[in-house]
């Protein structure tokens, strides 16, 4: 595992993270949240689950961004107003942060490095879909079908 | 001798590194990586060049007249005239668009577009990069040209540039479906997503002369042409070419660029091309093999670029004969036709696979198709028949 | 340097600290709506990290599976998130989230 | 034993069922596919009817049986069943065969309704269904199909549902088969008690085999009382003497439906029924002869001159059809009666073709004429619709029995045969002998009537029909007459195929003295026919050509026989009367006398509730109101913690969190 990839891949993913929840205009903010996603993909790819980064830029690239830029561009007229930044927010998260932190560098289990593992290739992860996991995969498809319809039905046009 | 022919470019490449030998292995593989990319990239912008002048040639051709024929021998040095042309250009940006946006947008949508050239193999042992997933990567990466579009309708801060994006994105959204389950037979069928074990798998003949390409199986062939229509929407081509449709919104999001930038656009909707045919040509029609084995002399990325050459051509054809269809139109036909197509193409691969691949699983198959197919015309036809039309002064 | 499973630990702490900011201190929902997908972001990343880092490797790779699953149902959320933003815009022509308290006690 | 074609006989009402369905499913406008589907189901149909029938023919008395169970209760287990044996295989060669006729002359027949795609889907409906009945080897699915077929008959005979006499036709259809069938029903019931299965042949434990029988036959009376309440269902559905009224009024359908449902098929099924489980009716008979069978003789007597009677003075041209076809059916029932049940079935197939015949040449007639059925208001039409009126002649000398060329003669003659050989009483043939003048009598007067004569009214602007009509008439003609190669006594081919033994062929038999009796018969009744009728229908000094030349003779009989004996009346005064004035009653009942008890008891309840409402609302509700009180005030102090900003709530989460996380970190 490399040192500098591991480096620039995380002052890249935290860098767009942080602009994507500070940036004003919510065009960029929404498109530094691609950028932040690409880099936890890269992550993946870095921990060597490509398929699970590949399906990450896939998803989140392809559609969920997609679906928050499409939104934006459908509440643009709320957009402009400028709007306060809660403060205690800053507080909080920092102080969730810090007491992460604290408390994984206190648990010694936690420093080792990564063993030597086999590839994990998509045949494998496709057996184990197909075999252990088949019931949650089918489970899946349901809640995504019902999230679909869901979604059509909450923006379908009120008729009046 | 053919197969040194056939592998002259590895061993360029060999040769190349073995100057290397002794520095660290990350060297290597960097030296390695950006011989592949500036190969690719060398390639490709040739071809680039040479298709933007040939197609302009080819129309002229349909259209019975004469096409570019003065810059160079036969017209072949227009795209230089052209490069210099849009390089001089002044780039105009407009004075309320979000700039950074805006700039952002076509470097995204070119780079997005040469990644996805990355992962197909151009010939025997000729993959710039091997993923496990490489399929997966294309399509991964190809998403995100909708975000670029999206970019380039919003930075432009213009009507015709984010109708035009709004189109672009509801059409290659609701084809990207069909265009990704189609793909999905021959995934199942070979049990791998990496294209190098789909070329491999397309390798045999029937008999020594009928090539196992999945294109001759009644689902490869269904799938194939869903494919291939797909692939004429998410590259914006005609008749598909709604979002940059010049007589309703001007030229969709790409009406606010100018210059070296809209070059760029332009160049990534002919790689996006590039890289959709050179999937087909993988998936469906046997990658780099020969048609016919005797014909395995001829190298290996002859073959991945005539078979291009050939997508390519028809491209250009359907551009060349076909007028624009209406958004509704291509809707419609996306959700309604191309998707349950779609489908029944992995029904008639799994129907094919389980009798046994051989003539009984190809009949079964092609009985399945046939069905759907069928029901799905009857249920789709609006009876309401296109008039003759008479053209009364035309003759 | 080879990193270890703490180093991304942290870096999932932080991403997961950052997306909080984002849900807690923006006033637009669409913000909460990105702040809630980065702190599943940063679950996932600990799962694959924990994966990656057994010290016997699992068959079948549990921590893989539950991230596909996870980015699969935070897609599901996501889309209904984003549609019940525009109808909640279309209702009461606004998307900011102080003003959504209809259901005070 | 080729038993495999068994397994493959279930499509044969399926596949008809299936094309139904899939009509069902078209829009109204697609009535080429809908004609397209029906015909294909029914050439399926036929197919497999033929590859069954040869299959057959590899042995003497063929039989072979599929059974499976339908469902289990306790220890009960409920087994169904398809059967093929000559008798089935003759009845699904008949049925697919005539069904396919009319289904293609319907295609011409229907084409200006706008109902088109319903009928053929209800069409290839009874197809199926009928086509299941006679391979049904268990008499709960021959009851299923009989019940269908009874449904499709409904759902025809009341096709022109806007008409309010085709509607009441086919209620009183539906009712009056229904009484009938109740007794089938009762029947059944009867039969499973006594003998605990209901398939006809399971490898020597059905019903009619050697182990069943002798369960019956330990009771000969109850087993012929299982047999009479059988064949009260027979009764019903065959038009058969007391419930015969709704047959003549289900010629309110459209033509094609009196033709294949009416006349060659489901009417029928009756005869069939009797001639599937006849071990049943022959048990513990002497010579044949049982209790139970002379009433099958006597009613089937009954049925066959009344009808040939009534026929004689009816004007409307499917009317007299109608009644033939219940003379016809009541002949069948006496040849069964008196043991001759391969003569029954044999008529019956002849019967199928060349009543189809008739039914369809009146259709056509009817077309010719647009719409007209009043045979006094036809005439002439021989040189008007050549086609119609050749085939329309051969039926109507196949019906009458006209020796050497035509099939109904052959299979007359051998009912006559078996009749006479009666051992119980003589009075059959001879009536039967009067029967065979009186069909010929009254087919003459029709034909003269509508073919001979000069034009009036309805025949002026007469037609030829389409061809895709003249067609099946054609085919069905030709069928009416080389169906007799398989009849005759020299070579009883099909004779000898339903009883199971080889054929012999020998010319001598030809001539015998019934041939010359028939002849003779059949001769009186065209001759009498010709000589009453010579100037039906003609303007004349003495009478209008409206009159009936037996009108004019003798008016009182007449007017008996063209009422319809005063049947319906009958019935109308007594049974029906008397349930509406059941009917009354009950209202009255209900109203007045049941209503109160149930308002008296109403009355007390409310009393009650008024009781239990003060001490409710005075008591009880204090305490409970005291309760709330609290509750709300406690709620409105905590709702103040409950702010609506979702914000609020998310950050409150995250500060539990934390101090969860700071909990762990003390702990340890």
């Amino acid at each position: 595992m490399n040192g500098a990839a591991f480096i620039v891949i995380s002052i890249l993913t935290l860098a767009a993270a942080l602009a994507a929840a500070t940036l004003r205009k919510l065009m960029h903010a929404a498109l530094s949240f691609a950028v932040a996603f690409v880099g936890i993909a890269a992550f993946f790819f870095l921990l060597g689950a490509e398929f699970v980064g590949l399906a990450l830029v896939f998803i989140y690239i392809g559609a969920v961004a997609v679906l928050i830029v499409f939104t934006i561009l459908l509440t643009r007229r709320d957009i402009e107003k400028d709007r306060g930044f809660n403060w205690s927010g800053v507080i909080i998260a920092v102080a969730l942060f810090c007491g992460l932190t604290w408390s994984i560098l206190k648990t010694p289990s936690l420093s080792i490095v990564a063993p030597h593992i086999r590839a994990l290739t998509v045949k494998r992860i496709g057996e184990a879909l197909m075999t252990s996991y088949v019931w949650p995969l089918q489970c899946i498809g349901l809640l995504l079908t019902a999230a679909l319809i869901g979604a059509l039905v909450l923006v379908m046009e009120e008729k009046r | 001798m053919s197969k040194s022919i056939d592998q002259v470019f590895v061993n360029a490449k060999q040769w190349l590194l073995s100057w290397l030998a002794g520095s660290p292995g990350w060297v290597i593989q960097v030296v390695s990586i950006l011989t592949n990319i500036f190969a690719l990239l060398a390639v490709f912008l040739t071809l680039f060049a040479l298709i933007s002048v040939l197609e302009r040639k080819i129309l002229a051709r349909i259209q019975n007249r004469y096409g570019p024929n003065r810059v160079g021998p036969f017209g072949l040095f227009q795209p230089i005239a052209d490069g210099i042309k849009m390089l001089i250009k002044e780039d105009i940006v407009p004075a309320r668009a979000d700039k950074i946006v805006h700039f952002l947008a076509p470097v995204l949508i070119a780079a997005t577009a040469i990644l996805t050239l990355g992962v197909i193999p151009y010939g025997r042992n000729m993959t710039p990069f091997t993923i496990d997933g490489g399929i997966l990567f294309f399509f991964a990466v190809g998403s995100t040209t909708e975000l670029a579009v999206f970019m380039a309708g919003w930075g432009s801060n213009n009507k015709f540039s984010m109708l035009g994006a709004m189109r672009a994105i509801a059409q290659m959204f609701s084809y990207e479906l069909p265009l990704i389950i189609t793909v999905l037979p021959v995934v199942m069928v070979v049990g791998s997503l990496t294209p190098e074990r789909i070329v491999a798998a397309q390798a045999e003949y029937t008999f020594g002369l009928v090539p196992r390409w999945f294109v001759f199986t009644p689902w490869g062939a269904a799938a194939f042409i869903l494919f291939f229509v797909s692939g004429l929407v998410e590259s914006n081509r005609t008749p598909f070419d709604v979002p940059e449709g010049e007589s309703e919104i001007v030229a969709g999001h790409m009406t606010e660029y100018s210059g070296f930038k809209y070059a760029t656009f332009f160049m990534a909707e002919y790689i996006g091309m590039f890289a959709i045919s050179g999937l087909g040509v993988t998936l469906f029609l046997g990658g780099w093999h020969a048609p016919v084995r005797v014909l395995e002399i001829i190298p290996s990325y002859v073959w991945f670029f005539v078979k291009l050459s050939v997508l390519l051509f028809v491209y250009i054809w359907v551009r060349g004969t076909l007028p624009r269809t209406r958004i509704d139109q291509i809707m419609n036909v996306a959700w309604k036709f191309m998707l349950p197509m779609a489908f029944t193409c992995i029904i008639a691969a799994a129907v094919w696979h389980y009798a046994g691949r051989g003539l009984r699983g190809w009949l079964w198959s092609l009985l399945v198709i046939a069905i759907v197919y069928t029901a799905l015309s009857i249920l789709l036809d609006t009876r309401r028949k296109f008039a003759q039309r008479v053209y009364r002064f035309a003759e | 340097m080879t990193p270890t499973l703490q180093i991304f630990l942290i870096v999932s702490a932080a991403l997961f600290s950052i997306g909080l900011l984002a849900a807690l201190s923006r006033r637009h929902a669409i913000f909460i709506l990105i702040g809630i997908e980065m702190m599943l972001a940063a679950a996932n990343l600990n799962f694959i990290a924990f994966w990656r880092f057994a010290p016997k490797p699992h068959q079948p790779p549990v921590g893989v599976m539950l991230a596909l699953f996870s980015i699969a149902i935070s897609a599901a959320e996501a889309a209904v998130g984003l549609a019940m933003i525009i109808a909640v815009y279309r209702h009461y022509r606004t998307t900011n989230v102080d003003q959504l308290d209809q259901l005070k006690g | 034993m080729n038993s495999g074609i068994v397994t493959n006989l279930w499509p044969i009402p399926a596949v008809p069922c299936a094309a139904s369905l899939a009509i069902l499913s078209l829009s109204n406008a697609r009535r080429k596919s809908a004609a397209v589907l029906a015909v294909i189901g029914q050439v399926f149909a036929l197919g497999i009817s033929i590859f069954a029938f040869v299959s057959t023919l590899q042995t003497y008395s063929f039989r072979a049986v599929q059974n499976f169970t339908w469902f289990t209760f306790g220890d009960q287990t409920l087994r169904l069943g398809f059967v093929l044996d000559p008798l089935a295989a003759a009845m699904l060669l008949m049925i697919s065969l005539v069904g396919l006729c009319i289904f293609v002359f319907s295609i011409g027949y229907m084409a200006e309704d706008k109902n088109f795609t319903r009928f053929f889907a209800y069409l290839s409906f009874f197809s199926g269904a009928m086509l299941g009945l006679v391979i049904a080897n268990s008499l709960l699915l021959l009851f299923i199909f009989w019940e269908l077929v009874g449904l499709a008959s409904y759902l025809l005979i009341g096709f022109w549902i806007e008409r309010p006499s085709a509607a009441a036709a086919a209620k009183k259809a539906f009712i009056t088969t229904r009484i009938g069938d109740m007794g089938f029903f009762l029947g059944m019931l009867w039969l499973y008690n006594r003998s605990g299965t209901l398939l006809f042949y399971d490898g020597g434990s059905g019903c009619l085999e050697s182990a069943g029988l002798a369960m019956l036959g330990a009771s000969p009376a109850v087993a012929g009382f299982i047999a009479l309440l059988i064949f009260c269902g027979a009764i019903g559905k065959s038009g058969q003497f007391p419930l015969h009224v709704w047959l003549p009024d289900a010629m309110e359908g459209p033509t094609p439906v009196s033709a294949l449902i009416h006349a060659a098929t489901m009417v029928a099924a009756g005869v069939f029924l009797v001639a599937r489980v006849y071990p049943l009716f022959s048990l513990g008979g002497i010579n044949g002869v049982t209790s139970s069978l002379t009433v099958v003789v006597w009613i089937g007597v009954t049925t066959a001159l009344m009808a040939a009677l009534i026929a004689i003075a009816q004007a409307d041209i499917k009317r007299i059809l109608a009644y033939s076809t219940v003379s016809q059916l009541g002949l069948m029932m006496v040849s069964l009666g008196v043991g001759g049940v391969a003569a029954g079935i044999m008529h019956l197939l002849a019967h199928g073709f060349f009543k189809a015949l008739l039914f369809l040449g009146s259709g056509s007639v009817i077309h010719g004429c647009h719409g007209e059925q009043d045979i006094r208001k036809m005439g002439g039409l021989r040189r008007l619709m050549p086609v119609t009126f050749v085939t329309y002649a051969i039926g109507m000398m196949a019906l009458s029995g006209v020796p050497f060329f035509f099939s109904g003669a052959w299979t007359k003659e051998e009912i006559l045969h078996a009749t006479e050989h009666w051992p119980r009483s003589h009075a059959p043939y001879f009536l039967m002998l009067a029967g065979v003048v009186l069909t010929a009598l009254y087919m003459t007067r029709q034909i003269i009537y509508v073919f001979f004569g000069n034009s009036r009214v309805a025949s002026e602007r007469a037609h030829e029909s389409p061809r895709v009509m003249t067609m099946p008439l054609i085919a069905l003609a030709v069928c009416a007459i080389f169906f007799s190669v398989v009849l005759t006594p020299a070579w009883p081919w099909l004779h000898a195929y339903l009883r199971g033994e080889p054929v012999q062929f020998d010319l001598a038999r030809l001539i015998q003295p019934m041939l010359f009796l028939s002849l003779v018969l059949v001769g009186t009744g065209l001759g009498l026919g010709i000589w009453m009728y010579r100037e039906a229908g003609v303007q004349n000094r003495q009478r209008s050509a409206e009159v009936d030349p037996l009108e004019y003779a003798q008016p009182t009989l007449f007017r008996f026989l063209a009422n319809k004996m005063w049947i319906d009346e009958l019935y109308g005064r007594t049974v029906i009367a008397f349930s509406w004035a059941a009917a009354q009653l009950s209202d009255w009942m209900d109203r007045y006398f049941w209503d109160g008890l149930v308002r008296g008891f109403g009355a007390v309840g409310r009393v009650f509730a008024m009781l239990t409402t003060s001490v409710d609302e005075h008591g009880i509700n204090a305490g409970v109101d005291g309760t709330t009180a609290g509750t709300r005030g406690l709620g409105r102090l905590m709702s103040r913690a409950h702010s609506g900003q979702i914000q609020t709530y998310l950050a409150a989460l995250a500060v539990g969190m934390l101090a969860l996380l700071l909990l762990y970190a003390w702990l340890g």
